[in-house]
């Protein structure tokens, strides 16, 4: 157990540092960071004079060497435009992205299984269609099309729900409805999938062949099995929604990372861009992390050989 | 106490409505055994499941009469119906690798039995589940409670399955296949079990099989299927001694019986394929198949005929004739030997009979495997120290358990892994230092599943072809030439030559398997269980085919087989193989008439024959399979060993090679076994 | 359709197999039995006529712009609203360029068509690549791609692309690159399992036994055998790929104007959605109609290819 | 719909609250949206508009510049002189505190200056400082500012561009404690500035009562980022909100014919421009002839731009600067009127008649930059469009890869051509004609305190820019603030809210 943890945080550890280094490097070569420090009105000079101060002269190598032996102990450096220090400005987006990503997660999860599940019961009739048809149009709406659709119902017309902004439940009803919506999709076809081959396998005919009663043969035998890999899914997703954040939270305007990111990203302030799709990398893998781990106890044949 | 009339079963298929079982009738007594044997597609599945209202989605079930103890099951509701199912009825299946719920422990599986439909507390239930866990021979049953399906090897989790039927007490039990997935050694255990515990629970057991010898050995009466319907029913002396249809007759002609049919001889094999279940058929279903059929097999319906005490069959025959036809395969033969059908004959090699074309020299094969996902990667001897020659002109077989090797060492002279330690020779050659290409030429695998071995995107004239291809051997016109010759050459049509591998039948697909491994002219052919996916009808047609060829074109072959009657059929010499091990190899006489190793002994013990007399044998094996993972130290098949002794424990066995063979035991062991002091004084001399 | 897995396998070979309908024609009934498969091969279809034909069924140049006539409203705006400035000769309309809107929607097809087609290629090719290799040879390599594909999983598709696009510009090719090199993931993930599973065939075992190299293994033997499943990730990426793009111009960085592509239209009609919805309305809807033709057919294909689909 | 039900709701506030209605109105907080987010609190190490908007909420500078008469009022200094060409001498307002007690006095407005004007600090807005070569206290209420050279326009830089912070307090936490907890005299302080980026402004009730800038009217101001404009006017018409500005032009027309909002359109000191690489500094050939520049100039129907994109009263311009600042004279310009034909005379002339290709950057409305991408077509020019954010095509300027982008310049509110003539034509990385007779043109009139010589040499530049088409310019700015109807807001020409000067209508 323990060298399986450690076998995959060297991993996780390996994962992040060839993300960084892939975003440092893409970002370096693309902008400038001593113009982009400069601002408006310096002159060539004093562009010279901020990149020999932050050593931007320095070969790229030796920049990324130093950054990452900063970043390992949590320290990304300096906002070039916000003048405060990066991992202040994470934490203090991490929450809202967080209870986004939580929230539509929970949406997609909730409303996904039950449908899966039904579909998979009684295939090819109206509830497989129907839960066939709101996955199909989940996958093809723009998400933020849906969303902009959203607001002008929900906030122009019926005045139910807030515009935009973070500060209580009801702001997140909507993003979390827009951002979880793309990936229901993918949780009832892996629902429906899992539940029919489940609902064929040997062992739920030996269930029946005890003449359990359905719902026990369902849930306790069927429902258990098929849920597994949708762990493994709900980590992935959580992972891209916190990427996938990024147009739902300006569009909502929600100081979530995804926010941050973007105006970040139009200013070209490397360091923060650089430590969020860090940030999110470390994430997606620690998750996974857990979700192996989750399946590792609901799946016995995974945790003892 | 069962009692069926007219059951049928109709499933849609996209091609329409197949009509598996087809109208069939029987009564099962408490305390009787009925076997419904039949080949794969005719029925026999879906009778079981239909008894048990168990059947898939969209099948339909119809009846005149399906009574159980007086109460009719058509009209009852489905949860009426799952009051009875595990509780009075209960079935065991035939996978028992997939039919407990990974996810459950054995303990709450079994326990959740008695639950549903007994009014007892958890505690009594678990009781009873320990009780019955030792009652069916699991060691420990106490502690297998808390363990996870896949912790148990398949024998265990199968004597699990049967403990679970047996939670209830039920009166009627239903085995499909209960062996079939499991070990010869394993299988005997098992019928073994299910005879004592059915005199025991006094139930009424029906069990479906494919194996005419499981059915002679516990059969009280035996019901014959094809194509969906019973062709044969009766007491099983009578259809053994006296079978009547044709196609009974025809199976049996088919499994090579030592004492029937000479070692190597032509065996009987039913020609063609079953029809088509989608739709109705007139007259008798088995007359495109049956070489006694005329003309009026062909039309009408053919009713079960009362034919002796308790027998009938449904042929029109006369009984005179059909009498006569009983045990000569020679009727049977469903092809010529095709080797005649060659334009060109094939260079006859210059046998050099006895000289090793391929040798083992102290071959090893060593895999990291890592045992569940928490844990560290441990070794995993597959293959240990192995000595062996492979003769020119011979058929040496290759015996063992499953999971004991035999494959390994398959893909170790295929060239596809290079063994750890040790070395193949091919004519006297290191073959591994010549690269794949050059072992290719020369060495030709054909394996176990037909369905698997060819690629499905390709026609089988470009399979058959393709080494040549590969090779660089011929220009296209001549690939096409000797692909031609050779789809003659293994009894294909030749249309088959542009079909797709999905439109052939198991059998056809063996044959292009075998085809392919020629087209290149190699000298040695690997068949790794070249007949266990197949029917018995099927599997003689590819025995007697691979004969043929061996003998005209002086092959050699490794046959690679579980299965000891084909393996003392077609071997000139045997080894057997335990956990990585050569334990004893010699020549088909010496291994069946005088088996040395007791683990060959245990082998011989548990394989059935025929016999309806004979009854289960015991091979005394013990339930606990060796883990290859952990192999027990000293002989390691010791722990199983009925004459085991003191030193088999500690001391590995000398191999000893004399006249009668090579074997690896202490019981042969003429030197007086060292004794342990001895054995540490070497070691600290050392 | 069968009862246990033993009887399934043997299925086919009920009956004088050679004489059944070919595998070609039950694929054709199964196609077009498949409801889903039929609208959205239909939706595809028109859409890509219209791509194809754009300069012909055109009613306008789509870059021809008149700002004195800026935003006409479609047509039925003369129906419903009494609207004057609503005639035939734009039937959709015009934009805030004063361009025919319905031509642009025309001209809109082959950008959207073009973007996902390509971006699908290029992952696709990568993926393959990747997944197939790390299938076929397990251990070491495997190990390496697997790094690679989860590194690549672990980069936020949408940060990432935005970040060069906003840093390097944008143009139709960055975008359908940086498609391209982000979307392989699918692809790498399902060709490694299929790769998997096909390596334990014995076909491959004994293309092996052979001598065969490993690249004819894959490209001949493989391949060919996971051409459906292939087939199915690209409509997914597809798919994908084209709402990326949309996601891309909606904040402003996806292909340049003038470029009629949806994505575009549909990020220029937002801020018109309070007065002028139908601006924003009508390229949703191809958007709409496009992904979900091209979802309907990978489903269907899905359905069709495999045997435990409906049918 | 959304005015509906706001008429709805302030009906019945009305009816309930009537008796204290007046109370209850100046309690009503004013709930704006901006479209970015401040980058840094601390005025100095910020270069974006919302900041200069909060700052002049937040603090006072020494001098108030009135934006409609244009003259110098006072503000925390009372009286200033020349008293030498390089010497300036002030008067301070006493009895001024600062929002956490502090009283304001000389040391300030010395420790202020001399911290910001220090070439270490890192300041952003370093033009703004980079004059003062240092400040010394007279007395307590006296300062004196040295400058390094003469530098005419100093006044306009001190009024408002440099806000006076506590010194204490500033020496004790520096530009990060004053980023998180900004602390000034304006008319409005800080209450609070959360996580979520809400910036709740609250009035300073201890505000001077002759302060030019007022005693504000409405008590609470609650600002928030709102980057989407289709997300802004949902929140409008929602009642989110009840103040946004710059929305598109025909938009904000069509909101005003809805009842309950209101909308007012000012023209800015903001100027559209194309700008277009002469020197070549980017390597495009055929834009170093004057002809092709000529010929774009021809080519663009900035009438038709303005009348039907950019709208409300904007004006096409024809100088490289805003009709607001000083020295900008448009007669100077040389005039250019949309005659396609005589564009395609002039490519062909020099040796374009085939037309190009160019690459044209653009940051601001992709409509604007789309119609002249239109108008570029007509005449054979094949000009792609290359899109991007401010920042990122900033840095592309200054490392100077662009050809042509079509940018605006705001000139941060500073009414002296020097603000926008200088800053882009006097060799700085903005600089795509490197003109050196110009830039000693602008050395002049930059430096001198003759206001008829300054008039003079802007004048010439002017004429140089224009003549040679180093710049295109386009057109004046016009802001469009949408707002509901109860509220009393006035526009001004600097581009600069003032909620200090907003009040809820009876």
């Amino acid at each position: 157990m323990l060298r399986f943890l450690f076998r995959r945080l060297v991993m996780a550890a390996a994962v992040a540092v060839a993300v960084s280094l892939i975003t440092f490097t893409l970002t370096n070569f693309a902008s400038d960071p001593a113009i982009a420090m400069a601002g408006d009105t310096a002159s060539a000079a004093e562009i010279q004079q901020i990149r020999e101060r932050e050593g931007f002269d320095r070969p790229l190598v030796v920049q990324y060497a130093d950054w990452l032996s900063s970043a390992v102990v949590g320290d990304f450096g300096y906002s070039y435009r916000m003048r405060v220090p990066v991992s202040d400005l994470i934490l203090s987006r991490i929450p809202v992205t967080m209870m986004l990503g939580g929230a539509a997660l929970t949406f997609a999860i909730v409303l996904a299984i039950p449908m899966g599940v039904l579909a998979a019961l009684r295939p090819n009739s109206w509830i497989d269609r129907t839960a066939l048809g709101v996955a199909v149009l989940g996958q093809a709406m723009p998400t933020f099309w849906f969303a902009l659709m959203m607001m002008v119902v929900f906030s122009v017309f019926l005045g139910w729900l807030p515009a935009s902004g973070a500060r209580s439940w009801q702001h997140f009803i909507m993003p979390a409805i827009a951002l979880g919506y793309y990936a229901t999709p993918a949780f009832m076809r892996l629902t429906r999938a899992g539940m029919l081959e489940v609902m064929r396998s040997d062992y739920i005919r030996t269930a029946r062949a005890k003449g359990l009663r359905p719902h026990v043969v369902l849930f306790h035998h069927g429902l258990r099995n098929a849920i597994i890999p949708i762990v493994s899914l709900a980590a992935v997703q959580f992972g891209f929604m916190l990427g996938g954040s990024v147009v739902i939270e300006t569009l909502f305007s929600m100081p979530g990372l995804g926010f941050l990111a973007w105006e970040s990203i139009s200013r070209a302030d490397l360091p923060v861009i650089q430590a969020i799709v860090l940030v999110i990398a470390v994430f997606y893998v620690l998750l996974n992390l857990m979700a192996d781990l989750a399946n590792a106890y609901l799946d016995p044949r995974i945790r003892i050989g | 106490m069962l009692d069926v009339s007219n059951l049928t079963v109709d499933l849609p298929t996209p091609a329409g409505t197949l009509h598996a079982v087809r109208g069939i009738d029987f009564t099962v007594k408490q305390g009787e055994t009925f076997c419904i044997v039949g080949e794969s597609g005719s029925g026999k599945s879906l009778t079981s499941l239909a008894l048990m209202g168990l059947l898939p989605k969209g099948a339909a079930r119809r009846a005149d009469r399906l009574a159980f103890k007086e109460q009719d099951l058509l009209s009852l509701r489905e949860h009426r119906m799952a009051d009875l199912r595990g509780n009075r009825m209960a079935m065991i299946f035939q996978e028992p690798m997939t039919s407990l719920n990974p996810v459950h422990t054995v303990g709450g599986q079994l326990e959740e039995a008695l639950l549903r439909h007994q009014p007892v507390s958890r505690k009594e239930a678990r009781e009873r589940a320990v009780h019955l866990l030792d009652r069916v021979g699991v060691p420990a049953p106490a502690s297998r409670l808390r363990q996870f399906p896949h912790e148990l090897s398949g024998g265990l989790r199968q004597r699990v399955m049967i403990a679970m039927a047996l939670m209830c007490g039920p009166d009627l039990l239903i085995a499909d296949e209960p062996t079939t997935a499991l070990d010869v050694s394993i299988q005997a255990q098992i019928l073994r079990l299910l005879r004592d515990l059915q005199d025991e629970f006094h139930m009424g057991l029906i069990l479906v099989t494919h194996d005419l010898s499981v059915v002679a050995r516990v059969a009280d009466r035996v019901a014959v299927m094809y194509a969906g319907n019973f062709v044969e029913t009766g007491p099983v002396h009578e259809i053994f001694r006296r079978p009547r249809h044709p196609y009974t007759q025809g199976l049996m002609n088919c499994i090579p019986a030592p004492g029937k049919t000479p070692p190597g001889g032509r065996l009987g094999a039913i020609a063609g394929i079953v029809p088509s279940l989608v739709g109705t058929i007139t007259g008798c279903a088995f007359r495109n198949r049956c070489p006694f059929a005329f003309d009026d097999c062909a039309h009408g319906r053919i009713d079960l005929a009362h034919i002796g005490e308790k027998h009938h069959s449904r042929c029109l025959l006369p009984e005179r004739q059909a009498a006569a036809n009983a045990g000569r395969p020679e009727l049977w033969q469903a092809e010529e030997a095709h080797v005649e059908a060659l334009h060109q004959p094939w260079e006859k090699r210059d046998a050099r009979p006895g000289e090793p074309v391929l040798t083992l020299d102290a071959v090893s094969q060593t895999f990291k495997v890592r045992r569940a996902m928490f844990q560290a990667k441990i070794p995993l001897h597959a293959v240990n120290e192995v000595n062996l020659d492979i003769r020119e002109g011979e058929v040496l077989g290759l015996v063992g358990e499953s999971g004991c090797g035999k494959s390994t060492l398959a893909k170790i002279l295929l060239g596809l892994i290079e063994p750890t330690s040790g070395q193949v020779l091919f004519d006297g050659e290191p073959m591994h230092s010549h690269g794949r290409k050059f072992i290719a030429r020369h060495i030709q695998p054909v394996f176990q599943d037909p369905y698997s071995a060819l690629n499905p995107r390709k026609t089988v004239g470009f399979i058959i072809g393709q080494p040549l291809m590969v090779h660089g051997l011929a220009g296209r016109a001549e690939v096409e030439r000797r692909v031609k010759e050779l789809i003659d050459l293994v009894g294909l049509p030749q249309r088959v030559f542009n079909s797709l591998p999905n439109q052939l039948s198991g059998g056809q697909r063996q044959r292009v398997a075998i085809a392919r491994a020629l087209i290149m002219r190699p000298k040695v052919i690997i068949c790794d269980e070249p007949t266990s996916a197949l029917d018995v009808s099927v599997q003689s047609q590819i025995l007697n085919l691979l004969l043929d060829l061996q003998r005209e074109f002086s092959l050699t072959y490794l046959l690679i087989s579980h299965n000891l009657a084909v393996v003392q059929h077609m071997a000139h010499r045997v080894a057997v193989m335990y956990l990585g091990r050569l334990v004893e190899v010699t020549n088909r006489a010496n291994l069946f008439q005088d088996p040395r190793h007791p683990y060959t002994q245990a082998l011989l013990d548990s394989a059935l024959t025929p016999d309806p007399d004979a009854g289960v044998p015991d091979p005394k094996l013990g339930s606990l399979p060796p883990n290859p993972l952990d192999p027990p130290p000293g002989c390691a098949f010791h722990p199983r060993c009925p004459k085991a002794m003191e030193h088999c424990r500690t001391q590995m066995p000398r191999t000893i090679d004399d006249k009668a063979g090579r074997v690896e035991c202490h019981l042969h062991d003429q030197t007086a076994p060292i004794s342990i002091a001895n054995k540490r004084a070497r070691i600290s001399a050392a | 359709m069968s009862a246990t897995p033993q009887d399934d396998k043997n299925l086919p070979d009920f009956g004088a197999a050679l004489s059944e309908p070919s595998a070609g024609q039950m694929l054709r009934r199964r196609v077009f039995g498949h409801t889903g498969l039929v609208i959205g091969g239909t939706i595809l279809l028109i859409i890509a006529l219209m791509a194809l034909l754009a300069p012909l069924i055109a009613p306008h140049d789509p870059y021809a712009h008149n700002l004195a006539n800026r935003l006409v409203p479609p047509i039925w705006h003369d129906w419903f609203y009494d609207d004057p400035r609503a005639t035939w000769t734009h039937i959709f309309g015009t934009d805030h360029q004063g361009r025919d809107y319905l031509s642009r929607i025309i001209y809109g097809a082959r950008i959207s068509l073009l973007i996902g087609f390509s971006a699908a290629i290029i992952s696709g090719v990568i993926g393959c690549t990747l997944g197939l290799v790390a299938g076929y040879y397990g251990g070491r390599v495997d190990m390496v791609v697997n790094f690679i594909i989860t590194t690549r999983l672990a980069m936020p598709v949408i940060l990432v692309a935005l970040a060069v696009v906003a840093l390097m510009g944008s143009s139709l090719t960055i975008v359908v690159l940086v498609l391209g090199f982000l979307l392989w993931d699918q692809f790498a993930v399902v060709m490694r399992t299929l790769a998997m599973q096909m390596r334990e065939f014995d076909f491959v075992t004994s293309a092996q036994a052979l001598g065969c190299s490993p690249r004819y293994i894959i490209m001949r033997e493989i391949l060919p055998n996971v051409l459906n499943a292939l087939l199915v990730v690209m409509t997914i990426e597809m798919a994908n790929a084209i709402l990326l793009e949309a996601a891309l111009s909606f904040l402003g960085l996806g292909v340049q104007p003038p470029l009629p592509s949806w994505g575009l239209m549909l990020s220029q009609a937002k801020d018109e959605i309070f007065f002028d919805p139908w601006m924003i309305t009508i390229p949703g809807l191809a958007l709409l109609m496009l992904v979900l033709a091209i979802n309907l057919i990978g489903d269907g294909l899905r359905d069709v290819t495999s045997p435990e689909g409906r049918s | 719909m959304g005015s509906l039900r706001r008429n709805v709701l302030l009906a019945a506030t009305a009816l309930v609250f009537s008796a204290g209605a007046a109370f209850a109105d100046e309690d009503r907080p004013l709930r704006v949206a901006w479209d970015f987010e401040i980058d840094n609190l601390d005025q100095y190490y910020n270069t974006n508009r919302e900041g200069i908007i909060f700052a002049r909420h937040v603090w006072d500078a020494l001098i108030y510049r009135n934006p409609d008469t244009f003259e110098y009022e006072p503000l925390l200094a009372t009286d200033w002189e020349w008293a030498d060409d390089t010497t300036i001498e002030m008067t301070l307002r006493e009895g001024v505190t600062f929002h956490n007690g502090d009283s304001f006095s000389a040391d300030d407005v010395v420790y202020t200056l001399n911290t910001v004007s220090d070439p270490d600090s890192g300041v952003l807005a370093s033009r703004n400082v980079d004059w003062i070569e240092s400040a010394e206290k007279l007395d307590d209420y006296r300062v004196r500012i040295n400058l390094h050279e003469p530098f005419p326009a100093a006044f306009e830089y001190l009024s408002e561009a440099i806000p006076i912070y506590p010194g204490d307090y500033y020496r004790e936490v520096g530009p990060e404690g004053m980023n998180e907890n900004p602390v000034g005299t304006g008319p409005y302080q800080v209450e609070s500035i959360d996580p979520q980026r809400e910036y709740v402004l609250v009035r300073n009730e201890d505000y001077y009562e002759d302060s030019p800038k007022g005693i504000p009217a409405i008590r609470e101001l609650h600002i928030r980022t709102i980057t989407d404009k289709s997300t802004q006017m949902a929140e409008l018409l929602s009642d989110g909100l009840d103040w946004v500005w710059r929305l598109p032009a025909d938009q904000a027309e069509r909101l005003e014919r809805r009842p309950g909002f209101e909308v007012k359109f000012g023209e800015a000191m903001r100027i559209g421009y194309m700008g277009l690489d002469a020197a070549g500094r980017s390597g495009h050939e055929a834009l170093q002839d004057v002809r092709v520049r000529k010929a774009i100039a021809h080519a663009i129907d900035r009438e038709s731009i303005v009348e039907n994109m950019v709208r409300g009263d904007a004006r096409v311009i024809h100088a490289p600067c805003s009709p607001f600042q000083f020295g900008c004279d448009e007669d100077a310009a040389v005039k250019y009127d949309y005659d396609p034909d005589r564009a395609r005379e002039l490519l062909e002339e020099a040796g374009y008649g085939d037309g190009f290709e160019m690459t044209l950057y653009a940051f601001r409305d992709r409509r604007w930059t789309e119609s002249i991408l239109g108008y570029l077509a007509d005449v054979g020019i094949d000009a792609n469009m290359q899109f991007m954010q401010y920042f990122a095509l900033r840095d592309l300027n200054h490392e100077g890869t662009t050809s042509a982008f079509h940018m605006d310049w705001g000139s941060y509110s500073i009414a002296d051509a020097s603000a926008v003539v200088s800053h882009f034509f006097k060799g700085s990385p903005d600089d795509f004609a490197q003109d050196e007779e110009l830039q000693q043109w602008l050395e002049i009139a930059d430096n001198s305190i003759d206001e008829e010589e300054r008039l003079e040499n802007y004048r010439n530049a002017i004429q140089r820019i224009t003549e040679e088409v180093y710049w295109l310019p386009l057109h004046t700015f016009v802001i469009s603030y949408a707002f509901t109807e109860d509220l009393d807001m006035q526009a001004y020409p600097d581009e600069i809210a003032r909620y200090y000067t907003y009040s809820w209508k009876e």
